[in-house]
């Protein structure tokens, strides 16, 4: 009786309740989390935790936290939960507690025209001399890294970075969660394709919570039940990774 | 170098750098055409400085922003660093051996650390206890309102605050181990005959600090502590990885956003260029007029 | 300056003071503890050697961390030979004759000291290598260089400067070149007021080319942060980064603070 | 204008005890950190009014000497007494006898950043407690006596060798001392200057000042001092009335000395 | 060990014209950049083998005559001619003048870092172009004339001052000169080492070297001096023969530099 109140009272849920707003902690990554024209924060993401805050009648604040830092920052409690495309993995999974995935994506590739012309299919890149770039601590790297062992990899802390390196020719392809390297052979079409549609792995996307708050954690988890067979997160997963509706709105 | 005789105005040294400095802007002149392709769009990167809201008035864009924090940081950054740099660099030049070794350590260990390393050991170990030990968060809601209003001014939003005090406290300790070596530069370069002179005339060790050795030193101390504020603007960068929306995260963050790498980049050095720049003019008035005063 | 104790006091209050600075530490590391305590984190300590030193397969390898400290050591000393050649021509160029030189060493210093050094490296990375075709390790090397370069160049021409009108007019009187007059007279004295500084600029290098991991340069912090996302070992790894630079960088300011001893007293 | 000179203050003290030494050396020895032994087993005693001039060769212990008597060196043994107070570890008498006795660098050490009579009232308001009125009719007093009260807004820079040391004079008498040390005061100046500081430190002689001067002037040592002083290797190696120091050394090294340098 | 001690150099420009003066300065000026007129039409010749004693008060322009005549400073107006090589923008004459010309500073100016030794041999291996061995032979001779050839291998900071002054003129001799300058080459030593260095310099004037020397010493000016040129405000007030000049000044103002510096 009294152990489970303690409990509750130390959950995030009730302090989230008690100060009358949802605390998440994210990094910019298109179209996941970014900032539009105005300075305001939209993104698929940002769908997802304004929808949960207003579910539980509350506000949001965004805490925009380094992907460096933002396991830390979420232990430390800069926020209460993190809601920011994080790919659920054994390894994490002994630090952080991951909710039931909310959506799965998958690992895509776009090549440069003239340094990797007409490569078709991923053994095309597995070769020594083959420079693959991606983003620093995602799972594009280590996926990159699992299904093109002999090419080399190059890191960098953000995306456009990464994509800069492609457009200058000095790699061949840049590998990073669908659907932005579809969007980036649009963007590019004069200097980059898309060797082959579609994924080439399958992650299952969490929403990461601190250890031990189980209240919090069936919370979060319930919630998911209930927008996915309402149709909800399909349909906004629709808007932001298949069509560029919302490009107009951040330029 | 020692002799000022009539010479030619051009040297064979001028027409040499001019030539070379020609040379490399030439070629790189020619390496631009032949490789580089970028789509500039510059036309864009105004809405990031100045945009019209809603209502159409005029605002400062995100960029601006970012760079408003950065002064409200550097500021308030180099005043605290200032005190502690004093006290600090005070205790470098004391009697006591205990000052001085702490003073030493202190140094020593802030400044071998690599900066982002500290920035992370003090941000999730140290200031958030200080922080939660005052209590800052709870009294700043329940401040009023107007007080709020001055805080998101002078410092940052009540939802931001924690983390920018987290953030200054941080960069300030940091900073202070800097200014603690200007400081005790700045006592020891007083000559030894001072010090002794004013023992001679019976004044107390304060008396002694406060009237015959600190008005000799603040002029060869401000000049290097002008500098280090611009140090502190730069070093300020660093706090972006503990997200603090100053200007470097500001420019990340839209440049993840809109994929304009080369015209924010370059509008983020212009802008942190402009600042530093009206610092070191800043600072060198400041010099001279120190200097004048001296002589 | 005067100390005020007969000697057997002195030595109590050695050991008292001594006393109070381990005390000191020992308040400063309650409170990380406190800190600690306050963050809740589950330390794995025991999965860190292994990205030190690699020992499966039974041989015994360097692991990714030490891997990286190579690169670092690389990058610094290529950039150390860099900087100080640019800052001996910048700081000479500044002290020559010439007007142009004096303005474009004087240029070349304000706008390096003026702007970050990421956003430095940064346009050098992005913007210059894709033009000249170099790669990533070498942009970093030339961008710290550069940086360093102006802070050492300033070091130099002070330590220059230093050197007493006397020497230069000594050395005018006995009939030297001006050329034998810097390399014989004046750099050899200036040399002693400039290494102990210059030895901060090599610090500065070390710690600095932590920002090469930003350009995908290998190097100790890039490490550091690949095993973090791979494990979420977050602070067991950027302790250990942290130990192992302040293992470098403090092994380079205690050699420098023995130097400048030697040179204090030594003649 | 009368009010506070020294010489008017000086009197003063003449009541307690005239007789008795005002400052009495007994065996102090002195070793630097790096090994020198500046000071090996020093006596001395000076009584009131007497001017004492202490001669000896570069490095003999003559600076070290007159730094011992006022607390700016701590001596290993033996033991320092001014005008009754003994020069221990308590900060009082510490600060008793800084107050006592005045002290005349070589190098002048005027406060560049004060003008003359800032550097001569200093002293007077922060440890006298003295008010800035009576302090600058005092400091007045006191630049007047050494002829520089036209340059009493003059920073030191302003003003020749001669007249910062004469300065510095002043300033050491602003705190009423019973005691004046002089340390190569004239040394750092130019011929021609010399001689307005020894002129100073002559009418302080004739004023009954108790002094001691470390000199290179024999000339002054023969007119002012009533008793020489010659230091080596940190000891005395003579001492004596004027008169017959000079006409008459015991010593084969005074000898030498005094061949050497007049 | 006897070859090329400067004495036997000596006489070799002796060949070409005894007669004519050595040194010629012709009513030369120079201005200061801060305004200060340190030398107003100043005209002075100096014949071989003789001694010229230049005495004046502080700032009289002393200093600055001397370092015209070896180009550390460019007159406004006049010339110096020193040995028939006139002294102008040309850099063979400014070279060769200053091969002609030996200076030694009130301040030594030794090179630190390098060891007696070093500093003798310096100008000679590098200006020279001697071996190695040469021109330690040489300098060993040198060191051996100023008394000092058992501290070949200690370092500037090793010596006292007056054995710096020694090394610092064995090194200005180490190149030949035919003119010796000393800018008050003992005003910065202690009252004993005065002595060593003077000895050195009668030695060379004895020996016939051509010299200009600023000093306060009187004693020196005149056993040594050949001729005392006093300066007030960068003019010569007055100048004659030693004995003359000392006994019966003509002008005013020198009686009353004279009273004074006596
Ligand atoms: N602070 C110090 N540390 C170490 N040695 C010192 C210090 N002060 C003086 N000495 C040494 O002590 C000895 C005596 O020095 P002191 O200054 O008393 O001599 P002095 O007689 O005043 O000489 P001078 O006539 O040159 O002023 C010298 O050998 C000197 O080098
Ligand atoms: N480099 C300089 N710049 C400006 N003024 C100078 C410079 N050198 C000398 N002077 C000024 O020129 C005047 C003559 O100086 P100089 O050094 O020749 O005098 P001096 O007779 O040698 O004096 P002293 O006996 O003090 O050495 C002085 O007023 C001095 O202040
Ligand atoms: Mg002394
Ligand atoms: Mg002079």
């Amino acid at each position: 009786g009294d152990m489970a109140r303690a409990l509750t009272e130390e959950s995030a849920l009730t302090s989230i309740l008690k100060r009358g707003s949802l605390r998440v902690g994210m990094d910019t990554f298109v179209p996941w989390a970014m900032k539009d024209k105005n300075g305001e924060f939209i993104g698929f993401e940002i769908d997802v935790a304004r929808r949960l805050a207003e579910d539980l009648g509350v506000g949001v604040e965004f805490v925009p936290t380094a992907w460096d830092g933002i396991i830390p920052a979420l232990l430390s409690g800069k926020f209460d939960m993190l809601i920011g495309g994080m790919s659920i993995r054994a390894d994490r999974a002994a630090k952080v507690n991951f909710s039931i995935p909310y959506y799965d994506t998958g690992m895509a590739i776009v090549a440069h025209r003239e340094v990797a012309p007409s490569y078709t299919k991923l053994e095309d890149f597995n070769h020594s001399g083959v420079v693959i770039v991606a983003r620093k601590g995602t799972t594009a790297a280590r996926a990159a890294a699992r299904h093109m062992p002999n090419a080399t990899l190059k890191l960098f802390n953000k995306e456009p970075q990464a994509v800069q390196e492609l457009l200058n020719g000095r790699a061949h392809a840049f590998v990073s969660m669908a659907p932005l390297p579809a969007q980036e052979s649009i963007k590019h079409a004069d200097k980059l394709y898309l060797p082959f549609s579609g994924t080439f792995t399958t992650e299952p996307n969490g929403i990461a919570l601190r250890k031990g708050d189980v209240d919090t954690l069936n919370f979060v988890d319930s919630w998911i039940r209930v927008v996915r067979a309402e149709g909800w997160i399909q349909e906004r997963q629709h808007y932001w990774f298949e069509t560029m509706d919302w490009q107009d709105r951040i330029q | 170098m020692m002799r000022t005789r009539k010479r030619p105005a051009v040297r064979p040294l001028d027409i040499a750098v001019i030539l070379a400095l020609a040379g490399l802007a030439a070629y790189m002149g020619w390496r631009v055409e032949i490789r580089l392709d970028y789509d500039w769009r510059w036309e864009l990167i105004g809405q990031y400085l100045l945009r019209r809201d809603a209502s159409g008035a005029l605002v400062p864009g995100v960029l601006t922003q970012g760079l408003l924090t950065t002064v409200r940081l550097s500021v308030w950054t180099m005043l605290a660093a200032t005190l502690i740099g004093t006290v600090m660099g005070l205790a470098r030049t004391s009697t006591s051996l205990f000052r001085r070794l702490a003073g030493q350590c202190y140094v020593g260990l802030v400044r071998n650390t690599p900066p982002l390393v500290l920035m992370f050991i003090f941000y999730f170990f140290l200031a958030d206890q200080l922080l939660n030990a005052l209590n800052v968060d709870a009294a700043v809601r329940a401040a009023p309102l107007w007080a709020q209003h001055a805080l998101a001014l002078t410092m940052a939003p009540v939802n931001e605050l924690p983390g920018f005090l987290s953030g200054l406290m941080t960069l300030a300790v940091y900073e202070g181990a800097y200014i603690t070596e200007h400081v005790r530069a700045g006592v020891q370069s007083v000559e030894r005959g001072q010090f002794e002179a004013a023992y001679a005339l019976g004044l107390s060790p304060w008396q002694r600090m406060r009237h015959v050795v600190m008005p000799q030193a603040l002029p060869r101390i401000v000049p290097p502590l002008a500098g280090q504020f611009i140090s502190t603007i730069k070093d300020s960068a660093i706090v972006s990885v503990i997200s603090i929306q100053e200007l470097t995260f500001q420019g990340m963050e839209l440049m993840a956003a809109t994929y304009m790498t080369f015209e924010i980049w370059i509008t983020v050095a212009l802008l942190y260029l402009a600042l530093t720049v009206a610092c070191s003019l800043a600072a060198r008035r400041v010099e001279l007029r120190f200097r004048r005063g001296l002589s | 300056m005067t100390t005020v104790a007969s000697p057997q006091s002195g030595h109590v209050r050695r050991v008292f003071d001594m006393a109070r600075l381990v005390a000191l530490g020992a308040l400063a590391l309650w409170l990380l503890a406190l800190g600690e305590r306050g963050l809740g984190y589950q330390w794995q300590w025991y999965r860190v050697p292994q990205y030190l030193v690699d020992t499966r397969g039974g041989t015994l390898s360097a692991g990714p961390l030490l891997e990286g400290l190579v690169v670092t050591f690389g990058i610094t000393a290529a950039s150390l030979v860099l900087s100080m050649t640019f800052g001996l021509c910048a700081a000479l160029l500044r002290l020559s004759d010439s007007f142009v030189a004096r303005l474009a060493a004087r240029g070349y210093v304000e706008l390096i000291r003026n702007t970050p050094l990421l956003i430095q490296l940064f346009f050098i990375y992005f913007v210059i290598a894709p033009v000249m075709d170099i790669s990533a390790t070498t942009s970093a090397i030339i961008a710290l260089s550069l940086f360093e370069g102006a802070y050492a160049s300033e070091i130099i021409r002070t330590g220059i400067e230093s050197v007493p009108r006397g020497q230069w007019e000594a050395a005018h009187s006995l009939g030297l070149s001006p050329f034998a007059t810097h390399a014989r007279v004046i750099l050899p004295q200036a040399l002693r007021r400039i290494l102990p500084p210059l030895t901060g600029v090599a610090v500065s290098l070390v710690k600095d080319s932590a920002l090469a991991s930003t350009i995908a340069v290998y190097e100790l912090t890039q490490q550091g942060q690949i095993i973090i996302a791979d494990t979420f070992l977050t602070f067991e790894i950027w302790f250990t980064v942290a130990a192992v630079y302040l293992a470098a960088t403090g092994s380079l300011s205690w050699a420098a603070s023995a130097m400048e001893r030697r040179l204090a007293t030594g003649d | 204008m009368l009010i506070d000179t020294p010489s008017s203050a000086k009197s003063l003290p003449t009541d307690t005890t005239n007789a008795a030494p005002v400052i009495v050396v007994e065996n102090i020895s002195k070793t630097f950190q790096n090994g020198v032994k500046a000071l090996d087993g020093v006596s001395l005693s000076v009584s009131r009014s007497e001017v004492v001039v202490v001669i000896g060769p570069s490095g003999s212990g003559k600076s070290t000497l007159l730094r011992c008597l006022n607390g700016l060196e701590d001596v290993d043994e033996g033991r320092v007494v001014i005008d009754s107070i003994p020069l221990d570890d308590t900060r009082r008498h510490r600060d008793a006898i800084r107050q006592e006795v005045g002290m005349v660098f070589q190098s002048f050490n005027l406060f560049p950043h004060l003008t003359v009579l800032g550097n001569v009232n200093l002293a007077q308001t922060l440890v006298r407690g003295k008010s800035r009125s009576e302090a600058t009719a005092a400091s007045m007093a006191l630049l007047t006596r050494v002829g520089l009260a036209d340059r009493a807004d003059s920073y030191p820079s302003q003003l020749s060798g001669g007249q910062q040391q004469r300065v510095a004079i002043a300033r050491a008498l602003a705190m009423q001392p019973t005691v004046m040390l002089f340390d190569e005061a004239t040394s750092a100046l130019d011929p021609e200057m010399i001689g307005e500081v020894l002129e100073v430190m002559r009418g302080l002689a004739a004023d009954g000042m108790t002094m001691v001067v470390v000199t290179h002037e024999m000339g002054f040592a023969r007119e002012a001092g009533d008793r020489i002083v010659f230091m080596e290797h940190g000891r005395i190696v003579e001492e004596g009335p004027t008169r017959r120091f000079f006409d008459s050394p015991r010593e084969e090294r005074t000898r030498l000395f005094l061949g050497q340098i007049l």
